[in-house]
């Protein structure tokens, strides 16, 4: 982690933060304990053991894209509370995509904190007009035939992608499986 | 509001710029500003997500373009702060100046000088309440949503306004942001997971396209009683 | 284009900041840009206004926001000029750094890969043009302004999307800058200015409030024929 | 004038006059040609010029609203062409304003070069939606019941605001009484 020290927003962050410790609303514990979860035990890992469980459980996939938000609570998952999970499945017919084109909401539960590019104006602007060539962009050229659905996650619906799984890791296991899943492939800008 | 936060189509945005091993913090000052939005929650100062975000788009445009994710998230927190009056603008900018900062620097927040109220307690945890009422559409109706632009916060994006689509997904009834991130109660809607076709959107183009929202009851009105064919 | 150029009624860009004793330019460079679009112009790289205003519109929004007005007519004339082969884009990187700039800075242009065609020579000075037809509106008559977005350059902001007005000056057949911008052709339309009330663009408000602007005819349709009262 | 030697935009301005200098397509002597005209021939003294005649002509008043365009050729000033001029005049009923939403279309030839608020957004976004409010931080307080009408200049058609005289100013010549008129006061933001 390197110290912007340039940026105004940081100076004005640091003295807001010195303030409200003063006044008791705010802890350096409680920062120091924001990088530790986000940095190692929320994150992508969370989506990708989802998703390799649902790829060797056919009876936990049908439970997870009927009502994602129920399947994950199978899981023991820490991090942002996700009121309702949608799981969208690509297919050799559809492919899925995932945006927030009014801020930037993500599901933090499955995937931890998202990446600074969703966040940014390129692709919250483009992937909703221009899709195929945002994904093309980023690496994902579609065969023009394959249809793509983005969904924009405008109110507090949290979508997640479940990716196709690889002909070359059928019959690992579930472990192994997850290692394989990317957290690109779960907002759909990558397949595996 | 059509703000710049109202992002979906809006062109010359270029390309995504994707980051090699991207940290989950880039310096600390993000993680306290992070921090800092669940200490505001904790503390009461703010009570809900929609008023959160309304904070966040009112910010200064131009601060909005250019300071990043935690920057807009900090501009949104000092707006909420000062506007209930933890703090004031004049002891950051003079801690800000203590510490070595410029108030030549863009500042991202703008505090409203009459704030909307506090509002109620949230009713409940998360955002789905039970209504007494049935919801007024079904998966496969057509529907048209408001060409009106609001000047407050709302869920429906400008570049879906004035679309026809079809629902695909039902939800409960869900807190109502275009009221609750005013303070003027939870008054809550059903919510609807509605899909448009890419030319419908942005006129004729990429026939294989659908783009779907979930856009609330309010936004949406029947169109003929019609069904998806 | 519903750009960021497109600013009119758009939300929270704060008080106006007036400069005391402003000069005519604050930095030789504004003068060098002031004069490669009249430059740009004798060369016939660029053959009419509307085509530079849309370069202008066409650059990258964040550096709309930040680099200030002749930051954008830069902008602009970077586009025209790598888009007409008279520049490329490389050779301004490379004589940029050998100054001592860094191309880690933002660049404004955002040159299209397959240009609008260049267009005829214009037809004649300025924009007014003799067209062998009638308008269709007269003065006090009532209007309604076309509800679509457009993805290319246009004359009719957003907020005057969609709302009634009244014809209360009309002018001759000018340039339409819709087609013109684009090398398609002048394609001449009769021009008018309309007025709107404050409350027909902005909702219950002030009612002392009017607001006009020069639109072109393809942007109107009559409502009922009726005058205004 | 200063240098703003940090703006990138300035050295990449200095880039690409270079190479358009080698190009032939610029000389130094225009951009000092370009300097000079607008600091010291075409400025706002001109549209000055044509507020103090209406003053006290009536007859070219009279010309002036009718048509602007022509009532200007009767002074002949240098700078940029202006293809319409439209003049309006604030009353005891009326308040005018100038504007333009789209880009920074402005009166040139009667008014030189805008001033740098006039092209800012912040003045372009709200004197259409608030002009009652922006005004009034711009030292203008209007009653209520004085009509504002803003001109927001989207095509060709060029505006002028014809301030109402200051009564301590009636009797004084031409000459005194443009020395009087103000920019801000033919655009619109200020009375005199």
């Amino acid at each position: 982690m390197t110290d912007h020290d340039r940026e105004p927003q940081a100076i004005r962050a640091e003295a807001l933060e010195s303030l409200l410790i003063e006044k008791g609303l705010l802890t350096a514990d409680a920062i120091d304990e924001v990088i530790v979860r986000y940095s190692e035990r929320v994150g992508p890992m969370n989506g990708a053991r989802v998703v390799a469980r649902a790829w060797i459980d056919p009876d936990f996939k049908q439970r997870l894209l009927e009502d994602g938000t129920s399947a994950i609570n199978e899981f023991s998952f820490e991090g942002g509370r996700i009121e309702k999970l949608v799981v969208v499945e690509n297919t050799e017919k559809v492919h899925n995509a995932v945006v927030c084109t009014l801020c930037s909401c993500y599901p933090w539960a499955v995937l931890g904190l998202p990446p600074r590019w969703y966040k940014d104006p390129q692709y919250r602007s483009r992937i909703v007009r221009e899709p195929r060539t945002v994904l093309k962009e980023m690496g994902l050229d579609l065969p023009a035939d394959l249809e793509i659905r983005i969904w924009d996650s405008s109110a507090e619906v949290r979508y997640m992608v479940l990716p196709q799984q690889p002909e070359h890791s059928l019959g690992k296991s579930e472990q192994e499986l997850a290692q394989l899943v990317t957290r690109n492939s779960m907002v759909g800008v990558e397949s595996l | 509001m059509d703000g710049i936060h109202d992002l979906g189509g809006k062109p010359g945005h270029g390309e995504v710029v994707v980051e090699k091993d991207e940290p989950a913090f880039h310096s600390r000052w993000e993680a306290a500003v992070f921090a800092m939005e669940a200490a505001g929650i904790a503390a009461g100062v703010w009570t809900n997500v929609d008023r959160f975000r309304h904070a966040i788009e009112r910010i200064d445009p131009i601060a909005y373009a250019t300071h990043g994710y935690y920057g807009r998230w900090l501009g949104g927190i000092e707006n909420l702060l000062v506007e209930a009056g933890v703090v004031t603008r004049e002891s950051i900018d003079a801690r800000m100046e203590k510490m070595g900062g410029s108030l030549q620097d863009l500042v991202a927040s703008r505090p409203n000088l009459v704030p909307d109220p506090v509002g109620d307690e949230p009713a409940g945890r998360g955002s789905s309440r039970v209504v007494n009422r049935k919801p007024k559409f079904a998966t496969g109706d057509l529907v048209m949503t408001s060409r009106k632009a609001k000047s407050g916060h709302t869920r429906l994006p400008a570049y879906a306004r004035g679309k026809t689509g079809a629902v695909v997904l039902t939800h409960d009834a869900w807190v109502y942001p275009d009221s609750n991130a005013h303070g003027q109660g939870e008054d809550p809607q059903y919510l609807y997971t509605v899909q448009f076709t890419g030319s419908e959107l942005w006129g004729a183009g990429d026939e294989n396209i659908k783009v779907s929202l979930d856009l609330f009851e309010p936004y949406l009105s029947a169109v003929d009683g019609r069904k998806l064919s």
